[in-house]
């Protein structure tokens, strides 16, 4: 497999889980579910320091920089302007100009926002980022953000912390028919199955969150989702077998006396 | 003179440096970001950059998310 | 992990994915997935001897006894009685009394016959055999055969080699909230994410064929099942979310200039 | 004298045990099993068992099976 | 459509929607859901007789045995010999020897009894009833009773009452190859696609009972549930299109400057 | 039923089944479907005439424009300025203002192109077009057209003439929860079921092509649709059932020997 | 004399006939079944069928149903 | 002279009006719409309109479409 890597912007990863960081009960839960992954990128978001708790060390201190890419999102931004201004501030805060491109408008369903999302990434890309758009399942919208220099799409296969699976399996077949650039699934994969499924159809990678917050045992969620997502890439690498509408024996069909 | 923190007035003492600021708050210069009137501030400046009366600084800080 | 076994009829085994003998190209091919898939459990059919190929070493040879339990199957078995003579045959050629009772009446689709096989599996009960009955998705018959005293139930997820997945979701779940003997979901699953999928419904065990058989690379995807099984499996012991309508932002909602 | 393997008649010599018999189809007695007239025999046995007109044998291997 | 019609035992039905007469509110709500759905087959089951209220006219007040033929089901026997009792009480009761067979051991998912169920099947076909078994879509099973002699099979979509719609889809369409006898798909169907979807599959019936007693509006629920089970069949005789999986043009592909 | 409408753009319609006029063998085979479906809204498309056949009627000779409102689409147009002109040169042939938007760039899978589409829209809409916009199941796409004026948004369930069916059914699911416009399904849905369940979600129309141009039988086929469609409308109005993870009885649970 | 209806004692006077018992619980005899001893009684015998004593009546009748 | 109709070049006569090009085409006006030097005619115009020398013509109508 050390031949088989996932390669964005020039740089290379042996994992194909991505893994974000929100909603842990605590740093102890998150580094184990990090270290249990074996995820090489994992996302942060930026908000205002709480003055009332000065000793809130921020998630960095459970992260280890050696072995992760820290990959800051925009969440929160209203408009391409203030995710601009997220990234900036972010790589000023010493991070690599590396940024996950989150604009999504409505608080019910977080979707992204096309308009807006294909706005920010040009700005961004004119600003030197490595740019990584979270997206509907829509491919032309896919095709524009690969053509305007964007390092992946990352569309989504169901809203975010639905663990809804794969919803959007067909678009997302379709997106990867047509890509040049990385696939990375995100938002919306509950189980390992789902993230199996997404790497059996040639996704590149997937990102996962809430399904290892949502867990009782984070690590071991954590090591579930790691072990799947390989297994899927593995057997999309070694030939699905074709979908048949009936069966075909896997004994002899002869009758055990008819030799 | 007065300034302001993350949209909240404060009074602080004239030549105060934003590294000044940051210890009387009680927070680590690390792994945060600091605007003043907009402008990011590089961290090797906090020292040197004096704060003046209706100064606007913004502390921002990662977060876990998704 | 070691704490958790699959145990059937007293028997502890570590590895949760049972493998098929059949339709590999190759000798080398099928030991290759043996001994990618970790499995401790293959299956084997009884055929008689073809007298023009006195060299044809049988699949034994392709086997460790050590390592892998041979479970003889009763493909060609056109009732109870000859699944019965068939399960003798190969306890006399020394395997053990376990059996893979299969009673499959029409070669088309291949399903199985409730009837017959409740029949059977009382017969072999009788004479001593460990009883692992492939059956139709049927709660009903399933609890008649744990009842009966059989080992295990064997529910299919589609027909043998069709790759289509776990079609019968529903009634599988049902099996197993019913079940307290192992259930183990055996045929139709074509790709690592199907296995993990029933894994993570609470299935025991996986068995494959077709899938392992059908792949270019025969030791990556049994590789591949091997790991998509231990993830389900993980997963489900670990905790799987439940599944939302709306979304549950991983990122705080707070814009982020609201701290 | 004539017997059956596998449904189809044989002559073979007087005296022809079952592992006579093996080795003359050149078939190895291990992981096979034989039947003779219905019955299991017992792989010790084959030497020991000498066949007779008309007996009906029956010979299986283990085959790839799902 | 006159042309096409159901017959069952030899005798014609216009309507391919059967109705179940249980859960309706009050019999001026069951008498609007068979009046709008115009079927022709009506189920209803046996019950002692509640001394404490003489009044109670029973069902029968709610149907008109001109236009429907009453259908006695078997509902409440515990094995095949009560569920013959039950029908022998129904045709003592003046009505046709048909049955609707129904043999359901547990209480919370309801699932049909396969054994149990072709036992009673075959002694009631003894007594001359015309029998309409409700089975787990099985379709060795289905080819079983209708080698026994019965009228149809009715496999279920999913348990009763659970509106869940034709989880067991695969499984009918091998029933549906199969048959040659009308196949009803009863159980489950909780919204009109439902009864579509099973009729575009070629079942030749529907039954349905909970999806109009559950509804708001039980006369506008039936006739919806005539109107889609008679759209399916009529889409199934007209012939539909193949699934694909790319796009077809339904506008010409040129440019409209190129004509 | 009278009471329930479907109003576009202040126009009021019974039908909510829409036809597109595309692929049919013959005008008289468009005639049928058109007559059988009830429709009161046919789409067509504009392409330069083909001077070697003068006597070609064109399209409109198999439409009554008393009945059907003919509704010009956009496709072949590359951008949006060749959309607008498209619907110009449509009005200029002396039908209303109506135009159903359509841009496509790529001519594989036919998918909308969401940032030209919502340009599109805009110069439509302040040159006086009532516009219908053919888009990606994009729930802030759609929600975008609508704060810019259009009359409906026109999801699609999967691509143009795939009858995959309703793909994008979480999707759908949203964009109808969000919508103060007439929400259209539009592509993909190839089975009469298909459109009963975009209506039961709660879809104010669907509108239809391939799926009556692919069938043996048009005129059999358009009715099934229209039957499907209105089943559909009625039980979303009828109140569908909630689907429940156990069986509910039909039947009394009691014995019947119990009562 | 004691009788028991739907598995329940009952004291009917002597000549009770099953029609006058029917009567006297307020049943109507269509659309009904009687069991008398385990025997299905046709309603046409329900007038001349006269009860005795220790007699056990299983009546039932339709409900709704899937 | 010389105009174009759809991209292909036409000899007409002077004094052609687009109803006469239409007419000699085998066109019926109806259903039909028609672009002279990218500007939309009106049917009523087709008559008085006289063509000119490079006149550009754009004829299209409607065709079946989903």
């Amino acid at each position: 497999m050390n031949e088989d890597y996932l390669e964005i912007a020039g740089r290379r990863f042996q994992s194909r889980l991505m893994i974000g960081t929100g909603k842990f009960p605590s740093a102890t839960a998150l580094r184990e579910a990090i270290e249990a992954s074996g995820s090489e990128i994992v996302t942060v978001a930026l908000r205002r320091v709480d003055l009332s708790k000065p000793d809130d060390e921020g998630i960095l201190s459970a992260i280890d920089p050696e072995r992760q890419l820290i990959l800051p999102n925009t969440s929160g931004a209203r408009n391409a302007e203030e995710a601009v201004r997220l990234a900036k501030l972010a790589r000023a805060a010493g991070l690599e100009p590396w940024v996950k491109l989150e604009l999504t408008p409505e608080p019910r369903y977080l979707l992204p926002d096309p308009i807006e999302t294909l706005r920010a990434a040009e700005m961004l890309l004119k600003e030197g980022f490595v740019v990584l758009p979270y997206i509907q399942a829509d491919p032309v919208l896919a095709k524009k953000l690969e053509e305007a220099g964007t390092a992946t799409v990352m569309p989504l296969g169901a809203p975010i912390g639905s663990n809804r699976g794969l919803r959007t399996r067909d678009q997302i077949r379709i997106i990867i028919e047509q890509a040049n650039i990385p696939v990375v699934v995100d938002a919306g994969l509950g189980a390992p199955s789902h993230a199996a499924e997404a790497m059996e159809l040639g996704a590149d990678a997937v990102l996962v969150n809430t399904a290892l917050s949502d867990a009782r045992d984070h690590g071991a969620m954590a090591r579930a989702f790691a072990m799947a997502t390989e297994a899927g890439r593995l057997a999309y690498r070694a030939g699905l077998g074709p979908v048949r509408d009936t069966a075909e024996a896997s004994s002899p069909l002869t009758g055990f006396l008819e030799a | 003179m007065t300034i302001t923190v993350n949209d909240q007035a404060r009074d602080v003492p004239e030549g105060t440096s934003v590294a000044d600021l940051l210890a009387s708050l009680g927070l680590k210069p690390q792994a945060m970001v600091v605007q003043c009137n907009g402008d990011i501030l590089e961290r090797e400046r906090y020292g040197a950059t004096v704060l003046h009366e209706n100064d606007a600084l913004e502390l921002v800080r990662f977060v876990g998310g998704g």
